[in-house]
């Protein structure tokens, strides 16, 4: 579609993606639609904010994931992030601006890096403004770092996550469902979408990304320990969660050419694997906190956390088969330490699991209102879609039968036994954590008060420039002058030119 | 030649007759400064077309008689003597009434104008002395028509002159005892062939005529005298007055100075013309009276006359004398503007300082829009003759950088006077407390305040011919 | 070592010291008084460097009608007015020396003078005299050579007596008559106005001329009013005022007629250039009516009272 | 030491005195009175340059007889201001 | 006569004649007024339109007047001077609207509108001159014209803003002038032409020509608002309302902008400022500015200081992208000029409206004006993200060019700059919109109900909807032929010649 260039802005070009971008999409829409159908009954419809802010994250996320070129996707990406300012501070509480300032420093610093690292590429591509014309350029490690910094903003991996278990507990469930679900999906799309896949520099990083991975999973499953309240826990968990999806991600950028396509689809399975449970588990929270959870939804809630640990039957069983199997391909295949990491990635998550139902349980009151049906109905579709995931994703059964074999149970679930037992004996038997370790506050939220402090000054008034006194000294010398001296002052003046210059010539 | 002696003569008929029927003493006079101000126009017509002229007065020959010389330039003068003097005399015709202004003005601006003419017209040495004498009479004369006030001015006005007078006659008797000649030209040409050391009569005719002038360092009498003068008056003097000994030092120095002494010349006129913008400049901002402002700007303003002479004289390039006689011609101007308006707004707002001007951009809008717009050929912004004089001043000083510190200095001067101008234009603007005049402001002699800024506004688009007039 | 060496060192010398003293004098009256003779010094000083024509008129006019000017300023002044403090010594000193320095400059600048000057328009003056209208050759540069510089110093006169009208200066204290003196001005009157024509008359071939006469005639008025036998001449009055313009109005006249008669079509016009043949009239013309307005005029400014100058 | 260079001195010599008595005379009018002893030199200075030549230059002469009337009618003036001005003070 | 030569003069007429005879109307004659306004400057849009046109297809339009010796008066309407004169047209129509109904009621409207009409038809004669004295002259004019209006309220403040603001411009023209006489003895003053006129004197008189550059770019520095010199534009922000939208927003600031541009590329050229070296020091300069004003506007608790502040970094993008001398940066910075005017003009009005209706004036009493006035907020929301440069608007594609025109021009620490400067922008700008919207409403200062059926008077309103709309257009529409962004490709290819 050129001629829109000539419309919009230079070099505007949209696409129907078809593909695993396809895919992304879908499950995008439907996650936003979901959130919406629960929003509308649950949220007040007069809040304006709240829904202008939540219509402009909605098109901002499907935008840049239909633009072809940087400029759209640069406008879709900066529209999401910033108008989800909205819903964060839509409770109007003192933690939920708080948490705003905070999201917003860091996503307005995420932009700007955003900006540079697409200008480099655009400049290293000599001007070319289509996404598929950059991926030829070659990366520099500026643009490298800019990429991976801006987009892990957004994305919430572990040294950039800050903003999240902050961000999402403040906003209200449905909010915190599409937040977790689509939007930090949509820095990892960018990531995969800018960053070429066969570059020389990136090889060289990828030991390093791995490292980041991995650390983001056990860094967000563990502390997601120390925290009582179930939407900080979740929050946490997609921390690590979003781990894993680099991890996928790595992969992709690692394996070889042909079996690269793969790869691709392996992403997007997870991603929306991931999308499915952790909104519905995020709804679940919600609903938890403030509604009286029925029994049917006891069932709605069980299978989410099944599928989160991978348990056979779930579509995370099939997408962490083909992520094992995945990592045998490319330039890991001779790394053995890798599987063990993963089953270690599986207990915490587990554990995880364990300690997430332990909260609902505890925090579950009888005698909340009942949940309205049009938001138990979404959660619902979510659950089903969840559920349902390896019948409508064709490519995906031969692995979701392989993670049926006895072999693929097993390996499933032991890892599940063994982190029950281990909740059981950490919460019964064991000592108890010391109080200093509960529910840590984050250093962030100081660090933002510091840096609006010093935006926010008071400025001085300079002061006008004094204008001189000289008033009394020339009415002084005004009165010497025309009284007294006029006549001897001028004739001896008139002389005294001749006589000088006489002298002088 | 015709038509400028017939602009010499008419207003010395018109003063005359204005003595005998001293009723008609107004419309008589203003009729003769309209009719001269047509003769000068076909003066210049006249020598545009048929180039330069001379006459003998008597038939004698020259050296024995006086000689007149029309060229361009005296021309020029001649016209700017004539135009000022004809708003002039409208402007007091039209509120002479209100002001007060006593009959003996008309004869005396009659035998000023023509005592201007005559010295802009001679190049006879004596001539001169007896014009000027005559210019300075006619001058203590008219500042003694404001009354009281004006006396101690008079006094000190006439006594300083009268010493000034003596000098440069004591100047022109050593020179005809060196040389024998009495005609500027005949006396160049004596002087070319065989020198002798005439420094002191130089120097003796310049500081004269500096007093005259009322250049900087012997200009204490002018503040008092003009601001005492009334407005008509203080525009004849600022404008035109001051402007025919800085004539006849062009004229001198221009022909009679050897070389070496041309030198020593030009750096007296850079560095009194120096100090003149910044002393006056800063005199002009510091005083509180208004009339006492317009003064002392004249002060000022005459610097950039006493530049260009010195750059004439130093570097010898035409472009000078162009931006001396373009600034002659815009200062007067733009002067007899400020002080016509300064004058009719002092008169209606009834007060001598500058706070009595306060919110007059609401009270008496055309007036305060006369000031600004002459305020603007002070400063030198463009399209005004202001402009085009510094403009010729500026062009050839680049190549000299010997001369760089004139830049700084002309640059101050400009902000100087435009400091000093729009303290009154932003005093004016002030609708906090207007000061309100009695009754309603007469017009018309707004509007003749109002047109020579405007004239002297658009001089530059006239400044093509002007330039290649003064050519000279 | 003959009589002129000393009498001229003498005249000098007198001259210097009376310059002196009158500025040193610590009266006013005397300073004037010192003045005056001073004036009649300078006279001798002309005559001697043989302008006789200037003798005449400085004794008439810078010593006499000048003296009777400052006398009458003198009369005029305030009793009231305190004494001007003379300056203290360390004011004195810088001006000596300006003044000295000034006049050692002067000096030196006309010692170096020559004796024989180069070229002077005496030649040139002498042979155009012939055919000048006149014999005596300063009538002729007056009135006919530079007769513009003459009219032009007409006006400047009408100016001073213009200017002093606006002045209204105040008026001098009644004067009891002197009965002798009385007597006396009516028997010189005759005389002086006979004389005042003479020298008129004589200007033409001899020293003399219309500014001596008049102020002989002014002399002759103002002894006349001081004795209070002169009415009041005032300025209100039409004649009065012909009279005053009389100088200025005939030679206005006498140039436009000698345009109007030498006018050539085609030539550009010569400003007062008198027409041979009625050169000789027209000066003469020119010569009474300036003597009278001159005559007039002095003496409205010397002795002139607020009334009679109508300001 | 001819008879003009001593006339000349002597009006060198007036001319000083005339400027000391301009700028130093307490009263006005003996400032007038200065003004007219430096007019006085001037003029000396005139008729002695014009003594140069053996019949005198008349084209001097009527220069300073016109110089002259110029003075008186200059110094009656003057007086009459300083008269008014000094009545005024009073 | 020739139609294509006298075009440029009745533009410039169009707005001088009504303003003539609206000095003359007597004070209660509203519907005249009214009429002779917005009839000025309707005829001035379609005489635009029609230069447009004949512009876009070639046409030449070049008035020439005898002035002074070696350099007359010119009048030449080129395609970067039609930019500017599109831009101060358009936005004159909306000011003109909005000044009758913020001066509903108050004294000297004559005059007030009087002198308005001079001030547009200065600057739309300095965007038309065609050689460095016409230039000069316009920009003096421009200096007394818009002095009238900083002091129209008379008041003791508004005095001293106006003292302020004669020293600096005054000064500014008379360093201008010493410039342009500086050039004018070497050359004289031909017409502006692609490349410039110096570069044959650049063998031996290249001292001189560095002279004069400094001097010409510090006499258009003053009202370009460059760092040392940009001290009266937050003074003047004590005029009213309109007068600080448009004269602060578009007519001075702009001018000196502008004459940058001309200067740079008309009067020196790309090759010369290179050999010369000129262009780093004037980089430095710009950025400079840039940081600065944003850091200063942080501080400001005024709104409309914080604006003036804010213009005063804003206009320095201008400079900053001709400085590059690069074909993409000076694409960015001429389209800056036009963006950078819409948005801080709606920014303008806005805040005047929150003054008129509300008496707001401190920052502090903005809280809640969203609920009470969503329209003008909306605006003002829509004119801060342009002035922060977020996507779908205005200020991304300035910004976006000016970016890349930087790393295409070899400089890298611009793009630091650019970076900062829009975190800085966020920084001032969101804590406002954040108080706009998302905190509860105090009382307010001085309420006023303007109109019945809108939030204020229909006048106030309908201007920065007007604007805030054109910013969202140029942002989203800037491929369109009729968008700032393709006109100024087209000045760039045309006139700033790269060989």
């Amino acid at each position: 579609m050129t001629e829109l260039q000539t419309l919009l802005w230079p070099g505007a070009d949209f696409a129907v993606p078809e593909g695993p971008v396809a895919l992304w999409f879908g499950f995008t829409l439907l996650l936003w639609l979901c959130a919406g159908l629960y929003s509308f009954s649950t949220i007040n419809q007069r809040k304006v904010l709240y829904w202008s802010s939540f219509s402009l994250a909605m098109v901002g996320n499907l935008l840049l994931l239909l633009a072809q070129d940087v400029l759209g996707f640069y406008l879709g990406f900066a529209l999401m992030s910033l108008s989800a300012y909205g819903l964060v501070i839509h409770s109007g509480k003192g933690a939920a601006r708080r948490a705003g300032r905070l999201y917003l420093q860091l996503a307005i610093f995420g932009e700007l890096l955003l900006f540079a690292a697409l200008l480099l590429r655009v400049d290293a591509a000599d001007g070319a403004l289509a996404i598929s014309d950059l991926q030829a350029a070659a990366l520099t490690p500026l643009t490298l770092s800019l990429l991976l910094l801006g987009f892990g903003l957004k994305a919430g991996f572990f040294p950039l996550h800050i903003w999240l278990p902050q961000a999402h507990p403040a906003a209200p469930a449905p909010a915190s469902a599409v937040l977790s679900g689509a939007m930090i999906k949509a820095g990892l799309f960018g990531l995969w979408q800018f960053i070429p896949a066969g570059d020389g520099l990136l090889l060289l990083w990828l030991p390093w990304l791995l490292v980041l991975c991995f650390s983001s999973a056990f860094f967000g499953a563990l502390l997601a320990l120390l925290h009582r309240k179930t939407k900080v826990v979740l929050a946490y968990s997609s921390v690590s969660q979003m781990g894993y999806l680099l991890l996928a991600l790595v992969l992709y950028w690692s394996s070889p050419a042909d079996y690269q396509a793969q790869a691709a689809w392996l992403l997007v399975w997870y991603a929306c694997h991931h999308a499915l449970l952790k909104s519905a588990l995020f709804l679940a929270a919600g609903t938890a906190s403030s509604y009286r959870l029925q029994s049917w939804h006891w069932l709605a809630l069980l299978w989410p956390l099944v599928s989160l640990t991978a348990l056979p039957l779930s579509s995370g069983a099939a997408v962490k088969y083909g992520l094992k199997q995945e990592l045998g391909q490319g330039i890991f295949a001779n790394w053995s330490l890798l599987p063990g990491l993963l089953t270690i990635g599986a207990l915490s998550t587990a554990l995880l699991a364990w300690h997430l139902l332990a909260l609902l349980r505890e925090q579950h009151q009888p005698t909340k209102p009942k949940l309205p049906s049009t938001a138990s109905f979404s959660w619902l579709v979510l659950v089903l879609a969840s559920l349902s995931m390896p019948w409508w994703l064709t490519q995906l059964q031969p692995l979701w039968w392989q993670a049926l074999q006895p072999a693929g149970i097993l390996a499933a679930g032991w890892p599940v036994l063994l982190a029950a037992g281990l909740y059981w004996w950490w919460q019964h038997g064991g000592r108890p954590l010391p109080a200093s370790w509960q529910d840590p506050v984050s250093p962030a939220l100081g660090w933002s008060l510091w840096l609006k402090s010093c935006y926010q000054t008071q400025s001085s008034r300079q002061q006008a420039w004094p204008p001189p006194q000289w008033r009394k000294q020339e009415r002084r010398a005004n009165r010497w002058l025309t009284q007294q001296a006029l006549l001897p002052l001028a004739s001896s003046t008139l002389l005294a030119v001749i006589l000088l210059l006489w002298l002088l010539s | 030649m015709n038509f400028a002696l017939a602009a010499v003569l008419l207003p010395l008929l018109a003063a005359v007759l204005a003595l005998c029927w001293r009723r008609q003493a107004a419309r008589l006079v203003w009729l003769s400064t309209l009719f001269s101000l047509l003769l000068a126009l076909a003066a210049l017509w006249q020598v545009v077309t048929f180039g330069p002229a001379s006459m003998q007065l008597g038939g004698w020959q020259t050296g024995l008689a006086i000689r007149w010389q029309l060229n361009e330039l005296s021309a020029l003068l001649l016209l700017m003597t004539a135009l000022i003097h004809s708003l002039v005399a409208s402007y007091s015709l039209s509120q002479w009434r209100d002001a007060g202004l006593s009959a003996d003005f008309w004869p005396l601006s009659a035998l000023l104008q023509s005592a201007l003419s005559s010295l802009f017209l001679s190049v006879d040495l004596f001539n001169w002395y007896v014009t000027l004498e005559l210019l300075g009479l006619a001058a203590v004369a008219l500042v003694l028509l404001s009354g009281k006030k004006a006396l101690q001015a008079a006094m000190r006005y006439l006594l300083l002159s009268l010493a000034a007078s003596l000098c440069y006659l004591l100047g022109v008797a050593l020179l005809y005892g060196h040389y024998g000649w009495l005609d500027v030209p005949q006396l160049a040409v004596a002087i070319s062939e065989e020198p002798v050391d005439h420094r002191l009569a130089l120097w003796l005719i310049t500081a004269g005529l500096m007093l005259k002038a009322a250049l900087w360092p012997l200009h204490v009498w002018l503040p008092a005298a003009h601001a005492a003068a009334p407005a008509p008056v203080s525009a004849l003097l600022s404008a035109l007055v001051v402007k025919g000994p800085l004539f006849m030092l062009y004229m001198i120095w221009s022909q009679l100075a050897g070389p070496e002494l041309a030198v020593t010349g030009s750096w007296l006129f850079l560095l009194t013309g120096s100090m003149a913008l910044v002393v006056g400049g800063w005199s002009a901002l510091r005083t509180p009276y208004a009339k006492v402002m317009v003064a002392y700007s004249t002060v000022a303003q005459l610097g950039y006359g006493l530049l260009a002479l010195g750059l004439m004289l130093h570097l010898t390039d035409p472009a000078f004398t162009q931006a001396l006689f373009i600034f002659v011609l815009a200062h007067a101007l733009a002067k007899t503007s400020t002080f016509l308006a300064v004058g009719e707004m002092q008169l209606r707002l009834g007060g001598k300082r500058l706070s009595t001007f306060r919110g007059a951009s609401q009270t008496m809008p055309l007036a305060m829009f006369a000031v600004a717009v002459a305020g603007g050929s002070l400063i030198g912004l463009p399209p005004s003759g202001g402009f085009v004089a510094k403009w010729q001043l500026l062009l050839p000083l680049w190549q000299h950088s010997q001369l760089w510190w004139l830049l700084p200095v002309i640059l101050a001067g400009t902000l100087l006077s435009a400091a000093y101008i729009f303290r009154l234009v932003v005093l004016a603007f002030n609708r906090a407390k207007p000061v309100r005049p009695d009754f309603a402001p007469a017009l018309l002699p707004q509007w003749l305040a109002l047109l020579p800024a405007l004239l002297v506004w658009m001089l530059a688009f006239a400044s093509g011919s002007l330039l290649s007039w003064l050519g000279g | 070592m003959s009589g002129d060496f000393w009498f001229d060192a003498l005249l000098g010398l007198l001259l210097l010291l009376l310059a002196l003293a009158t500025i040193l004098a610590r009266q006013l009256a005397a300073a004037v008084m010192l003045y005056v003779v001073f004036g009649l010094m300078l006279a001798l000083a002309w005559a001697r460097l043989g302008a006789a024509d200037l003798a005449l008129a400085e004794a008439a006019i810078g010593a006499g009608l000048t003296g009777a000017l400052l006398f009458s300023a003198l009369a005029r002044q305030p009793k009231s007015l305190a004494p001007a403090q003379g300056a203290g010594r360390v004011e004195r000193l810088p001006a000596l020396l300006l003044c000295s320095a000034i006049s050692a400059v002067l000096g030196w600048t006309l010692w170096q003078l020559p004796l024989q000057p180069q070229h002077s328009q005496l030649p040139a003056a002498l042979e155009q005299l012939g055919s000048s209208g006149t014999e005596h050759l300063v009538t002729a540069v007056l009135l006919n050579f530079r007769a513009w510089d003459t009219l032009l110093e007409l006006l400047v006169l009408l100016l001073a007596l213009l200017g002093t009208r606006l002045v209204a200066a105040p008026e001098p204290a009644a004067l009891q008559h002197w009965p002798l003196a009385r007597q006396w001005s009516k028997r010189l009157l005759p005389l002086l106005v006979l004389v005042a024509f003479f020298v008129l008359w004589r200007g033409a071939t001899a020293p003399g001329g219309a500014f001596q006469a008049g102020a002989l005639l002014a002399a002759a008025l103002v002894v006349l009013r001081l004795n209070g036998q002169l009415p009041a001449l005032r300025f209100d009055f039409w004649w009065v005022r012909a009279l005053i313009l009389a100088g200025v109005l005939a030679f206005l006249l006498a140039g436009l007629l000698s345009l109007w008669l030498n006018w050539q079509p085609e030539q550009a016009a010569q400003w007062l250039r008198w027409p041979l043949p009625l050169a000789k009239g027209l000066i003469l013309l020119i010569e009474l009516s300036a003597t009278l307005a001159i005559g007039l005029t002095l003496t409205l400014l010397v002795v002139g009272e607020r009334k009679e100058l109508g300001a | 030491m001819s008879l003009v260079h001593w006339y000349l001195l002597i009006a060198a010599g007036l001319w000083g005195i005339g400027c000391y008595g301009l700028i130093r005379g307490p009263e006005l009018l003996r400032r007038i009175i200065a003004l007219n002893l430096m007019g006085a030199a001037v003029f000396l200075v005139m008729v002695t340059l014009a003594a140069r030549t053996d019949p005198a230059d008349g084209v001097l002469h009527a220069l300073v007889l016109t110089g002259l009337v110029v003075a008186v009618s200059a110094t009656a003036f003057a007086l009459a201001l300083v008269a008014r001005t000094l009545s005024e003070s009073a | 006569m020739d139609w294509n030569s006298w075009l440029p003069v009745f533009i410039v007429l169009s707005s001088l004649l009504p303003g003539l005879l609206i000095f003359s109307l007597a004070e209660h004659r509203f519907a005249l007024r009214t009429t002779l306004n917005l009839g000025g400057v309707l005829v001035k849009l379609l005489l635009v339109a029609w230069m447009w046109q004949g512009v876009k297809a070639g046409e030449d339009y070049y008035f020439e007047l005898p002035f002074l010796p070696g350099g007359s008066f010119i009048l030449h309407g080129d395609a970067l001077s039609l930019q500017f004169v599109l831009l101060s047209s358009v936005l004159w129509l909306v000011t003109t609207l909005y000044a009758i109904g913020y001066l509903e009621g108050s004294p000297l409207r004559s005059r007030f509108f009087g002198y308005f009409s001079l001030c547009v038809s200065a600057t739309v004669g300095l965007a038309l001159s065609g050689n460095l004295i016409s230039f000069v002259l316009f920009y003096e004019l421009l200096t007394l014209a818009t002095f009238p209006l900083v002091v129209h309220r008379g008041t003791v403040e508004s005095l001293r803003a106006g003292r302020r603001y004669l020293a600096y411009t005054i000064s500014g023209g008379v360093v201008l002038m010493l410039g342009a006489a500086l050039l004018h003895s070497l050359t004289g003053s031909p017409v502006f032409m692609p490349g410039g006129y110096l570069s044959p004197l650049l063998a031996e008189h290249s001292g001189l020509l560095m002279l004069a550059f400094v001097l010409l770019i510090t006499g258009l520095g003053v009202k370009a608002a460059l760092l040392p010199l940009h001290g009266w534009l937050p003074e003047a922000m004590v005029a009213p309302a309109p007068v600080s939208a448009l004269l602060h927003a578009v007519a001075v600031v702009k001018a000196g902008a502008f004459g940058i541009v001309r200067v740079v590329y008309d009067v020196f050229g790309v090759d010369v400022m290179q050999q010369l070296d000129l262009t780093w020091p004037l980089v430095m300069l710009a950025s400079a500015t840039i940081l600065y004003g944003s850091w200063r506007a942080l501080q400001q608790q005024d709104l409309k200081r914080r604006l003036a502040y804010s213009t005063v970094s804003q206009v320095s993008y201008v400079t900053l992208g001709v400085a590059m001398l690069g074909p993409v940066a000076a694409v960015g910075g001429l389209v800056h000029l036009v963006h950078q005017g819409v948005m801080k003009i709606t920014l303008f009005f806005c805040a005047g409206n929150f003054a008129e209706t509300l008496g707001i004036h401190k920052i502090r009493e903005l809280n809640g004006v969203g609920r009470r006035m969503p329209l003008s907020s909306i605006a003002f929301t829509l004119g801060a993200c342009g002035m922060i440069g977020l996507p779908a608007t205005a200020g991304m594609i300035s910004k976006w060019y000016l970016a890349s025109g930087a790393l295409d021009a070899g400089y890298p620490l611009v793009l630091l700059v650019l970076l900062t400067s829009s975190a800085l922008n966020a920084m001032y700008f969101l804590p406002v919109i954040y108080r706009i919207w998302c905190l509860p409403a105090g009382d307010w200062p001085a309420p006023k109900q303007l109109s019945r059926r809108f939030e204020t008077h229909w006048m106030l309103l309908l201007p920065p909807v007007i604007t805030a709309v054109l910013i969202v257009l140029m942002g989203l529409l800037a491929g369109t032929d009729l968008s700032p962004l393709s006109w100024s490709k087209l000045i760039v290819e045309r006139e700033f010649s790269y060989d």
